[in-house]
């Protein structure tokens, strides 16, 4: 089960500054654990971000990305008051959306 | 004769390039890093943390089914802000000077009625321990350290704090000393506080919590005291054993009226 | 063992200091400290809580920089006297290695930690607190830099012994010197130390290019 | 859904179809749709990564910039921002000479969103980072070098 993203978007003329933090391990599959053995690859593949529902930002990534990625983007045309949803998926498969208001 | 030989080769050789060195202008290299700091520190993933932490204070938990919110934290049943720069301190209830995390743990078992398990790191009960110990410390950032020297407990701990902070010994004959009692000292390129210098002192003791860019992780107080005695060659430290405590004290006061910076985010 | 020793040690610096006891005597507040000490560790790998015991010189030092006082002039005298008796030199007479070897010794700073396992070479963290070769820009302050520390002095019988008697055990020289007792304390081996006194002295070490 | 979504786009002619699939909440209604580019994420070289991805040409830009520190005291968390003030931007891709692999991540946008993205990546050691920006159908890159030191102990 996966923990909620931390999503912080702030509105300055009409454009929105989005700030998420995700938890996520993003293991690369190249580090080895303690007992000597390989961890297996796990981490986000893909990331929407869509403003009041309208998709404005598709991402992919690869194992490079840092644990518990932090994303910035920004968006046009929001105001105060509309809703920034965003979604993560990862390779085995599990995913989550979370959502906030711009301030 | 051997000894007074090879102590004026020393005097003649050495000290001419003992000097150059220890000059504390900060290189190329060093404000590279600065600028590093600076871009990391924004969008810090403690901020996981402390939402998780928040949610836990509120949630009800254990056979008692309470939540933690009559906690008393020093500053009364569910002050929270504040706690975490008056901490550690004496409790009349238990008799003891206490540290945040101990104290948490001593709420979870007397309001919640949980017997917590909080001696591994991250594991069990410390778990919920370090989200809490986030989201409290946040709670105080800005706030300026204001641990107290009241109770006579409270002067005992800090005088214990400050031996056990000079306490040589390990196979590196290292104390916390060895590297924290002077100014603008740096193992590669980490600088080190001055622990005996009010700025500095304040300045580390509220940098934890602190998320771990290394590993990923959240480290809580006891956590990073218990690896700075890992790599001095010590064995375990106890999580808020009494030495944990009293050099948490002795830190806390040292750095008092220095404004809290934690959570941070650390290399 | 060293308690007597502690006590007696940590008395004659707070006569050195001329502080009384505010919070009561101030030995009850060290045996204090002590026994929190003992009590609030657990033995882990490697790590026994033998490691905790101070010999004199630990002991000494440590009552003494609390205070942020020097030691007694004959307390001084007398555990380095005894320090200096520990240093042996190489059987074989040579004292040079590989500075090669020396350059990646000086690099490590694993080992000895109760997450490091028995058994498994030691690095020996100079740089961690030294300025050696000039390639590499990460390195400690808290001791003085060697760069060049050959060239600078040479390689004389003198300078040769003074440097593995410093590698070997730094108390002999200074008491309260904050550098680890490498030889004495079965930090480095032999041969490690010889293949450190090679990036320190050899002319061909990029320490004295 | 086996059509590819960027042929989908190539095939009719870009952002205007994007922005209708969008407004329809094509793809926040179908995330899974986004097959994950797998071979765009195993190249390790700038030229392969530029053929994965079936670029031509990208010629060297300064309307890019990359944000970024010079040195990185750790290179689990290294901080890399891309903007560009090129026209219609499409997309932006954050690459790593030096990694393993080089595509770190790729950001496409709809007209409603800025080409100003930053990002946290991991690296194996010092290295160029690429800013690759598609803006009008046209590709341009730009790139820094970023050192990174390895810590002792401590911290």
């Amino acid at each position: 089960m996966s923990s909620p993203m931390r999503i912080r978007a702030k509105v300055e003329g009409d454009v929105a500054d989005v700030r998420v933090l995700m938890s996520h391990e993003m293991e690369t599959g190249q580090r080895k654990a303690s007992d000597g053995k390989l961890v297996p690859a796990w981490f986000i593949q893909d990331v929407t971000a869509a403003l009041n529902g309208k998709t404005v930002m598709t991402a992919q990534w690869g194992p490079a990305v840092s644990k518990n990625p932090y994303l910035q983007f920004k968006v046009k045309g929001a105001k105060a008051g509309d809703k920034i949803t965003v979604t993560w998926k990862d390779n085995k498969g599990e995913s989550r959306t979370d959502e906030a208001a711009i301030a | 004769m051997r000894k007074q030989i090879v102590r004026s080769v020393f005097l003649a050789a050495g000290l001419g390039l003992m000097a150059g060195g220890a000059l504390a202008q900060k290189t190329e290299t060093e404000k590279g890093i600065d600028r590093y700091r600076e871009l990391i520190a924004d969008g810090n993933p403690a901020e996981l943390w402390e939402m998780q932490g928040q949610e836990l204070w509120k949630k009800k938990a254990g056979p008692n089914q309470v939540s933690l919110e009559k906690c008393d934290l020093g500053l009364g049943a569910g002050v929270v802000k504040g706690a975490f720069v008056s901490l550690p301190r004496y409790f009349a209830d238990t008799g003891k000077v206490m540290d945040l995390e101990g104290r948490l743990a001593h709420c979870m078992k007397t309001i919640q009625g949980i017997e917590p398990k909080v001696s591994t790191y991250n594991r069990d009960d410390h778990k919920n321990i370090v989200a809490l110990v986030t989201w409290i410390a946040a709670e105080s950032k800005g706030m300026p350290v204001n641990v107290p020297q009241n109770h006579p407990e409270e002067k005992r701990v800090y005088e214990v704090g400050k031996r056990a902070f000079f306490y040589r010994a390990g196979p590196y004959d290292f104390a916390c000393a060895t590297c924290h009692a002077e100014d603008n000292k740096r193992i590669r390129l980490q600088g080190l506080p001055n622990l005996l210098k009010k700025e500095p002192a304040g300045s580390a003791y509220t940098s934890w919590p602190a998320y771990r860019v290394s590993n990923g992780e959240l480290w809580p107080m006891n956590k990073r005291l218990e690896d700075c005695f890992r790599q001095q060659r010590f064995p375990e430290l106890k999580f808020s054993s009494e030495l944990s405590v009293a050099l948490s004290m002795y830190m806390g006061v040292n750095g008092n009226g220095v404004a809290s910076l934690a959570p941070t985010i650390k290399r | 063992m060293s308690k007597k020793i502690v006590l007696t040690a940590v008395a004659s610096a707070l006569v050195l200091a001329g502080c009384a006891g505010q919070y009561g005597a101030m030995s009850d507040l060290d045996q204090m400290t002590q026994g929190i000490v003992k009590v609030s560790f657990q033995e882990k790998g490697i790590a026994k809580l033998d490691r905790l015991n101070q010999d004199e010189v630990n002991a000494a030092c440590s009552a003494a920089e609390m205070f942020g006082k020097d030691l007694d002039a004959s307390v001084r005298k007398r555990v380095e006297d005894a320090n200096m008796k520990t240093i042996k030199f190489p059987a074989d007479g040579k004292f040079i290695g590989d500075w090669k070897r020396g350059e990646s010794i000086a690099q490590g700073g694993r080992g000895m930690t109760y997450s490091d396992s028995a058994g498994s070479a030691n690095g020996g963290n100079c740089y961690n607190c030294h300025q050696i070769s000039k390639a590499e820009i990460s390195y400690g302050t808290l001791g003085p830099s060697l760069y060049q520390y050959g060239k600078l002095r040479g390689d004389g019988d003198a300078v040769i012994k003074y440097t593995w008697g410093k590698l070997y055990n730094a108390k002999a020289y200074n008491a309260c010197t904050n550098m680890p007792r490498f030889g004495h304390a079965g930090i480095l081996t032999e041969v490690q130390m010889k293949d450190l006194m090679a990036l320190l002295l050899d002319p061909n070490s990029p320490v004295n290019k | 859904m086996s059509m590819n979504r960027r042929d989908v786009l190539k095939a009719s002619g870009g952002a205007a179809v994007y922005t209708a699939l969008a407004s329809m909440g094509f793809f926040a209604a179908n995330p899974a749709m986004a097959s994950w580019k797998k071979e765009w994420f195993e190249t390790k070289s700038i030229a392969d990564t530029l053929k994965a991805m079936g670029i031509g040409n990208a010629a060297n830009s300064n309307d890019i910039t990359i944000t970024s520190p010079d040195i990185a005291e750790n290179g689990a968390v290294v901080p890399v921002g891309v903007s560009s003030s090129l026209k219609n931007p499409q997309m932006v891709a954050v690459m790593v000479e030096k990694n393993p692999t080089m595509m770190a991540g790729f950001y496409e946008f709809t007209p409603a969103a800025l080409a100003d993205v930053s990002m946290r990546v991991k690296m194996g050691q010092s290295s160029d980072v690429y800013a690759l920006v598609k803006a009008d159908g046209k590709f341009f890159m730009a790139k820094k070098e970023i050192k990174v030191t390895l810590g002792g102990c401590g911290g």
